[in-house]
């Protein structure tokens, strides 16, 4: 069997489905011995690799960062993998859709904030608020694969973690996994 | 009061002798097109104006029904020299009355020799202009329900149904069943209680051919039914009518206590045993209703949606009971069926497409209005002969034929002749006869997404396929016109057209599809360059910027 | 036999005036000609809307209750047909038709154009109440595209500039303004 | 209007006619007014539906028990289709699955269908459907509407979020219960399920509070208040019994 | 011209984040920004939603540290409803809570922090991961994701399922807990303290190698808030707040967390989706606090089991006041750890975790509910307010990062201006750069209720903002 190059990331989603991913236990460690993990919150490479085989993303596209990086994934992974509710539904990050951004951000960022006048710095106003140098937020949170191709779907709220190692052993040994019976949208 | 032959005879002779007691008849087009231009009030004028002079008993003015070119309105006819007034005002009263006994006034003449007028044959619309819909006795004295005498004192239900059948008639609301095939079906059928209802639910955008018909002619279309009626075994009967209509209904309720007054409806129709009762229901703007299911649901006073079929209406139809649904256009053609027998009707149109059919001839072309031609005659005909092309020096692009349930058809077909089975054959249909015209100007994906919002709005809801498969289909062709669309979306595009039309509930939500799939036919090329290029051919799409 | 609630003697109306009598009359007029039957609703929620402008929700429930009709599918009926409005209109109405033949026309500009101007879409009415947007399936007025209705009067070639105008006029003639 | 004939009382005088047809290659028997569905049942044969339930009237609508027919191109819904001597019907060609997925995706797309935060996750016919179709992902982009939530019932709430629109709850209320509270309103993608008067459901004159609907809706639209996420399951036993004791036909929601 | 830095994405923590340093003209280090970088609008997008769906709503804020939001989610639920949970559900809960912490922390120690603490910072960055670890140290690997599978394990014997389980409601939790179960944890108890004393033993022999560390990861005075029981014990689940200055001194104790509002405001700034809690009386930026592991052990009195008391002398004798460098959070982790276990031991042998009486019913009998526990990373608050249907009409949600936001950024420029000279910076400095940030373990998810993934980037900005150069 041979090795291949794996990269995992976030997007908008909780990191259930990467804790799910750990929750393969010691079989992790078998794993580790087979895959080359290039990318993912859990290495320290800051930049996506020019290839890899196989790339798990969690999480929903939400912001214009999220929409770079999505794009960037799937011109340099060979198999992209949604992982996760998030990632095929938009899920509970989702659920914003329904209220315009301004709406959102109201209610986290001024609603719920001191009142002005216990601010020292005074800044965000009643009008509204304006971030900068980090990312724009979309207008809505949509599953990755309204953005890019997807080769594989792996539903659940978490998926399961014998979900993921079948799909990694299939893809390891070369074949195609067939998803059906091993997770459902909100398993 | 029940009338025999004689009576009829008699209302016909008098009414003959009134209006040849006139020097001069004026008709005044008061059809809903022609009144919104003010005909009204020009009608208004010239009765003033006439008594005024003292004319009463040698100028008779009569509204009447639509005269067909609407798009010249408010027009006049002047039965008695035969020529045709358009775009008259009021301020031409005077000298349209002076000029009665010499030549008529040169610039609001309207070419009564141009293919629009010659080209035509009228069956359906033979009264259409030439007497006034408010007045039974102007309807008998152009033989009407001469007709439905002969249908009920001289021929078996059996011998009327062969006259139909016989005569190749099909059904008028689109689909073009044959008429007698139902009657027959409708014939058998067990029952005590059956009904006949007559569908003028036109809710097809630029279809206007029934409201036409109903508001020039009323009469014609009672005695369809009661025909009808005689002929299946039923006793009641309904015209479904679009509330939109208003001079259509009131015109119809008019004609309806005059046919029940005469006997014509009621209890012992001409001295036979048979009696018929006629009820007009309005529609409430529902273009779903034109189906039959929904149209029953509708007139039981329920919302209008389909249910599956089988059982057909003919078995289950309105509370349970035998109940055939013709359309107005097909109930016009009855009596004169029944007058001049089968071998007359069937000598017009084509071989499967007999007689003639009523279109609405409206969009890029130069005459546009209500025009009635033997089935078999070509688009290019149509649009170019009767029509008079495209205004201003346009380029005639595709013409859409049958409504949201209909197609656009390309000018590679324009000779084609109309009839169903052609129109079948390119994926369009005949619908209810509406016909729009498109130039070079307008956008095919725009088009077809102007039919998909149509659909969309239009679905009653209930199968899913067609619920939300229009809304789907609807965002893509917004994304295809706002150039944002990929080719991803182009396939999902096609993917659900496929899926509607094979999955959907009902005819409407099958056909839903067709002006999306006919434009893909025949116009792929503007889809893809709205895709590929950013850019509408027809330069009439704007860009929308992109949104996060 | 219906439930004590919505009986029809014992459902209230509002407090009515001579003329809402007759207005009521109308209907229950209407309600006679169908024997009270429920296939009546639909020809009597049509002279209820040309009597009251609107479905009033009383109006409603004396209906059901007359018609012996359940609530929930007199409401129904109501809202699946486009004709009925369950809101009071503006003082004008102005309907754009979009059939066919008007929007190869230009009526779908108009429309962007009262939206973008009068800020309301269609089946809105302006803040001050003045001006209701409709818009129709088709008038059957094709030949005159694009077509539109005036209060009731039907108009012919339309432009964006024309109904604009005729709505200006109608809001700003209340000397108010 | 009846759905389908009315069922004929079998008798020896008026017995109904025994007919042979073949479903997906089997031979079956079945009396001529068992549709195709129930027949197909009886055999083992699965055919997915969801506005479909024993004990109601039938609709025809979610369109997910659509079989092909040999010979024709028409797809029939199997609930409200009866079959015809010799008839060969398959349920499970390529052609009609890959429909019924895709129908079933439409409705993930038309409202808000939260699986994992729902309190019928793991009891919901819809989700179930998504496994039985193998449905591991929508298609078409979400339309993300916005709906309410109506909580104003003392003891039930509806999300219109997760209403697919089977009108269950319409029917076993008028149907079973004789209440018709329910209907729907409006039309095509703004069709809603209403209570009365379209008012808060904890206003209805007319509910009787029996809770049948929240028994019969197949997702978590319809709950009882207080269940938390995962654990509405939902009880249907009393359906086919109380039709029986209370002897009404099928379908009379309609009028 | 002063230059910026922006480290993005930081790895090896938990969500999405980004660091910017400013650098002055002469090369010193103006200003050091930690950026939560995505939003998810929790507090909006719950509106509407009945309150009982609230507990999985909020668990899907994070992924590692569900439990907390579900006990905190349930907690103002109860309060909601007016109900005391029966006395088995409240042990439940708490027992629930054990297991999330014991996978919680040994997530944070072997997975994410044992690359450095272990390979050393300076380490090749391809190494330095868990990987890495496997590779070097198998056996210390291996008993890391041996105690981690434990506490996830004790979570699904409970509640059914690992992640994001349904089991905990509002009035107490939704099925009984069986002997069978109860054993099976039992049993799993000796690996766990085994493993959990070997690893602090070491640990504590390692702490020489990190003398720099300690000294700059955001080691300077603040203030520390946590949560303590009634003897003013080591608490997570159910007690009141303390706060206590830098130098020990309580200056609010018994704080009822329903009153969190009068010790507690939260500013914005425009360069971070997490919000900055202060204080309150002492006003913003000055009201800077700290919470988490080592926040915890500085205020409590003791933690109330015999083997925690031992080692919670042990790391408070490190200083004379509270223990301030947060590198020590890692220490606390290990200590907490065998708090828990010690803790479900004692909860296990209790017979009335068997009974049936787990759930109290109600309808809503209060429109405003705030829920508060200590999650793995810090204290967790929950406020809803319904409507008279038991809608949510208005949510607001504190989560552990976001107490430290001020601390992280004081400790974010602390590294920076010991490490970084110029724009010039070493792997080495970088990866400190993020193991302050690590040593919080910020839960980037839960803040990303407010923020959430692509790790880290370090960006060199002039002092007007512009781009200088991403690293």
């Amino acid at each position: 069997m041979a090795k291949i190059s794996l990269a995992t990331i976030w997007l908008d989603g909780c990191s259930g489905c990467h804790m799910s991913f750990l929750d393969m236990d010691e079989r992790f460690l078998d794993l580790a011995g087979q895959v080359d993990i290039l990318f993912s919150p859990l290495v320290d490479n800051k930049v996506f690799p020019d290839h890899v085989d196989v790339t798990l993303v969690e999480g929903a596209v939400s912001n214009d960062s999220d929409k770079k990086n999505i794009a960037i994934i799937r011109q340099q992974s060979t198999i992209v993998v949604a992982f996760g509710d998030c990632a095929i539904t938009a899920n509970v990050p989702g659920m914003r859709n329904r209220y315009p951004v301004e709406a959102v951000l109201q209610r986290a960022y001024i609603e719920n904030a001191a009142p002005p006048q216990q601010r020292s710095n005074g800044q965000p106003s009643k009008e509204g608020i304006s971030f900068h140098t980090v990312p724009q937020l979309a207008r809505m949170a949509r599953p990755i694969h309204e953005c890019i191709p997807v080769d594989f779907f792996l539903p659940g709220c978490p998926p399961p973690p014998r979900a993921i190692l079948y799909l990694l052993t299939e893809i390891l040994a070369g074949r195609t996994p067939q998803m059906h019976g091993w997770t459902r949208f909100g398993a | 009061m029940t009338l025999n032959i004689e009576d009829l005879q008699q209302i016909a002779r008098i009414e003959k002798s009134k209006k040849d007691g006139f020097q001069h008849r004026i008709n005044v087009c008061l059809a809903a097109g022609c009144l919104s231009c003010g005909s009204g009030l020009i009608k208004e004028a010239l009765e003033k104006e006439v008594t005024r002079r003292g004319l009463d008993s040698w100028c008779k003015i009569t509204g009447v029904g639509c005269l067909g070119l609407c798009a010249e309105g408010p027009l006049l006819s002047l039965p008695t020299s035969g020529s045709y007034y358009q775009g008259v005002q009021v301020s031409d009263v005077p000298e349209i009355l002076d000029s009665l006994n010499g030549s008529p006034v040169a610039r609001l003449v309207c070419p009564a020799e141009t293919p629009f007028f010659q080209r035509q044959v009228r069956i359906v619309t033979e009264n259409c202009g030439r007497i006034d819909p408010e007045r039974i006795e102007e309807y008998i004295a152009e033989d009407g329900y001469a007709g439905l005498y002969q249908a009920l004192t001289q021929m078996t239900p059996q011998e009327i149904i062969d006259q139909v059948s016989g005569s190749g008639l099909r059904g008028r609301g689109g689909a073009g069943y044959p008429t007698g095939l139902k009657w027959m079906s409708m014939a058998k059928a067990m029952g005590s209680t059956k009904f006949i209802i007559c569908n003028g639910d036109e809710g097809d955008p630029g279809a206007f051919m029934d409201r036409s018909v109903l508001e020039s002619d009323p009469h014609r279309v009672i005695e369809g039914m009661v025909i009808a009626g005689y002929a299946t075994g039923a006793n009641q009967g309904f015209i479904y009518v679009r509330a939109e209509y208003p001079l259509a209904v009131k015109r119809l309720r008019l004609a309806l206590s005059q046919a029940e007054r005469m006997g014509m409806i009621g209890n012992n129709i001409f001295n036979t045993s048979f009696h018929f009762n006629l009820q007009v229901r309005l529609g409430a703007g529902a273009f779903v209703c034109g189906e039959e299911t929904a149209l029953i649901a509708s007139i039981e006073g329920r919302m209008g949606r389909p249910r599956p079929r089988p059982p057909f209406p003919v078995e289950f139809g309105l509370w349970d009971h035998p109940t055939m649904i013709n359309n107005v256009e097909t109930l016009a053609n009855i009596a004169p069926i029944i007058r001049r027998g089968s071998q007359w009707f069937a000598g017009i149109g084509t071989e499967k497409s007999k007689g003639t059919k009523v279109f609405a001839l409206a969009g890029k072309v130069v005459n546009t209005g209500l025009i009635e031609i033997p089935m078999g005659t070509s688009l290019r005909d149509i649009v170019f002969a009767i029509g008079g092309g495209i205004p201003q020096g346009g380029r005639f692009k595709a013409v859409q034929t049958g409504g949201p349930s209909g197609g656009c058809i390309p000018e590679q077909f324009l000779d084609m002749p109309v009839d169903y089975d052609s129109l079948a054959q390119v994926g369009s249909i005949m619908g209810s006869g509406g016909m729009i015209v498109m130039d070079a100007s307008s956008c095919m994906v725009d088009v077809a997404r102007f039919f998909m919002e149509f659909c969309m709005s239009e679905s009653c809801g209930k199968c899913v396929p067609c619920r939300v498969g229009t809304r789907q289909i609807y965002d893509i062709l917004g994304k295809i016109t706002a150039s944002r669309a990929t080719m991803a979306e182009f396939t999902m595009l096609e993917d659900l057209c496929d899926l509607i039309k094979n999955t959907s509930l009902c005819g409407l939500g099958q056909s839903a599809p067709n002006p999306v799939l006919t434009t893909l036919k025949y116009f792929r090329d503007e889809y893809l360059a709205h895709i590929h290029d950013r850019q509408c051919l027809a330069g009439a799409c704007k860009k929308a910027e992109e949104v996060l | 036999m219906l439930a004590e609630g919505i009986n029809p003697n014992a459902t209230a109306l509002p407090a009515t005036s001579p003329a809402q009598d007759h207005r009521l009359r109308m209907v229950n007029r209407t309600m006679q000609l169908y024997r009270n039957e429920p296939h009546g609703l639909i020809e009597t929620l049509h002279t209820v809307q040309e009597s009251f402008g609107y479905l009033e929700e009383p109006i409603l429930r004396y209906v059901a209750a007359a018609l012996q009709v359940p609530l929930s599918r007199v409401y129904a009926v109501a809202t699946f047909y486009h004709s009925f409005t369950l809101r009071p209109p503006g003082e004008h109405t102005c309907v754009i038709c979009r059939g066919t033949a008007c929007y190869i026309g230009g009526s779908g500009q108009i429309l962007d154009r009262i939206k973008e101007k009068v800020g309301i879409a269609t089946g809105e009415t302006t803040a001050d109440g003045k001006v209701s947007l409709l818009e129709a399936r088709c008038l059957g007025s094709c030949g005159l595209a694009p077509a539109g209705v005036f209060d009731g009067e039907v108009t012919g070639k339309l432009s964006p500039e024309k109904v604009l105008e005729k709505i200006g006029r109608w809001q700003h003639h209340d000397p108010e303004h | 209007m009846k759905q389908h004939p009315p069922k004929k009382v079998r008798s020896d005088l008026n017995p109904s006619r025994l007919l042979t047809f073949k479903i997906d290659d089997r031979d079956v028997t079945a009396h001529e007014d068992e549709t195709i569905l129930s027949v197909a049942r009886q055999n083992n044969i699965i055919i997915p539906t969801l506005c479909h339930l024993d004990g109601l009237s039938e609709r025809g609508a979610c369109r997910l028990c659509i079989v092909e027919v040999r010979g024709s191109t028409k797809l029939l819904p199997a609930c409200v289709t009866f079959p015809r001597q010799d008839m060969e019907i398959i349920t499970n060609s390529k052609r009609v699955i890959n429909y019924r997925k895709k129908i079933l995706e439409l409705l993930f797309t038309e409202r808000n269908h939260v699986c994992s935060v729902c309190v019928a996750n793991g009891h919901c016919e819809l989700q179930n459907l998504a496994v039985e179709l193998g449905v591991d992902h929508v298609r078409y982009p979400y339309l993300y509407p916005r709906h309410d939530v109506d909580a104003s019932h003392s003891r039930f709430c509806i999300d219109h979020n997760r209403c697919v629109l089977c009108l269950r709850c319409v029917r076993v209320c008028d149907e079973i219960e004789g209440a018709h509270t329910w209907d729907i309103m409006g039309r095509g993608m703004t069709s809603k399920v209403i209570t009365d008067l379209n008012q808060p459901w904890g206003t209805s004159e007319t509910c009787t509070g029996c809770g049948k609907c929240v028994q019969v809706c197949p997702t978590g639209a319809l709950t009882e208040k207080g269940k938390s996420v995962a654990e509405m399951s939902k009880r249907r036993q009393f359906l086919p019994y109380l039709q029986m004791m209370r002897g009404r036909q099928g379908g009379s929601w309609q009028k | 011209m002063a230059k910026t830095i922006t480290i993005e994405p930081i790895s090896r923590i938990e969500g999405h984040g980004m660091i910017t340093i400013v650098v002055e003209d002469d090369g010193s280090i103006g200003d050091a920004r930690f950026h939560v970088t995505q939003f998810r609008g929790f507090e909006k997008l719950c509106e509407g939603r009945p309150y009982y769906e609230m507990v999985s709503i909020t668990e899907r804020i994070c992924g590692i540290c569900p439990v907390s939001h579900a006990l905190a989610s349930s907690k103002a639920c109860d309060s909601i409803l007016g109900v005391h949970p029966p006395e088995t559900a409240v042990m439940l809960r708490r027992l629930l809570n054990c297991g999330e912490f014991i996978q919680s922390h040994a997530l944070s120690f072997f997975y994410l922090s044992s690359p450095d603490l272990l390979l050393g910072m300076d380490t090749d960055p391809e190494k330095r991961n868990i990987v890495g670890v496997i590779e070097a140290y198998p056996e210390l690997a291996r008993s890391g994701i041996r105690l981690r599978k434990i506490g996830q394990q004790v979570i699904e014997l409970l509640s059914g399922k690992r992640i994001h389980a349904a089991w905990v409601v509002p009035g107490g939790v939704n099925a009984p807990f069986t002997a069978e179960h109860r054993d099976t944890i039992r049993q799993m108890i000796p690996e766990a303290l085994e493993i959990t004393t070997h690893t602090l033993t070491m640990f504590k022999k390692s702490l020489e190698n990190f003398r720099e560390e300690i000294q700059t990861f955001a080691n300077f005075p603040t203030l520390f808030m946590g949560m303590v029981d009634k003897d003013g014990n080591l608490e997570h689940v159910d007690g009141r707040l303390r706060i206590i200055d830098a130098k020990g001194n309580i200056i609010a104790d018994t704080v009822d967390p329903a009153d969190y509002q009068q010790i507690i405001a939260e500013e914005v700034e425009q360069w971070s989706y997490l919000k900055f809690p202060y204080y309150k009386p002492m006003g913003y930026p000055a009201g800077i606090y700290r919470v988490g592991p080592a926040a915890r052990l500085n205020v409590c009195n003791g933690c109330g089991t015999p083997l925690a008391d031992e080692e919670w002398a042990e790391f408070r004798a490190l200083e004379r006041g509270p223990v301030m460098s947060s590198f020590f959070n890692h220490y606390a982790r290990l200590i907490e750890i065998l708090f828990c276990i010690e803790t479900m031991q004692k909860l296990l042998d209790d017979p009335a975790l068997l009974s049936p009486r787990i759930r109290a019913y109600a309808q809503p009998n209060f429109l405003e509910g705030i829920g508060c526990v200590e999650a793995p990373r810090g204290t967790l608050l929950h406020h809803y307010q319904v409507d008279e249907n038991g809608l949510m009409t208005w949510a607001n949600l504190i989560v552990a990062t976001g107490h430290n936001n001020l601390a992280m950024n004081r400790g974010v420029l602390q590294v920076a201006k010991r490490f970084i000279t110029g724009t010039e910076v070493s792997e080495g400095a970088l990866n400190r750069l993020e193991a302050v940030i690590r040593a919080f373990d910020p839960c980037l998810s839960c803040s990303t209720h407010a923020l959430g993934g692509m790790p880290f980037t370090i960006s060199f900005r002039k002092r007007d903002g512009t781009l200088l150069q991403t690293l």
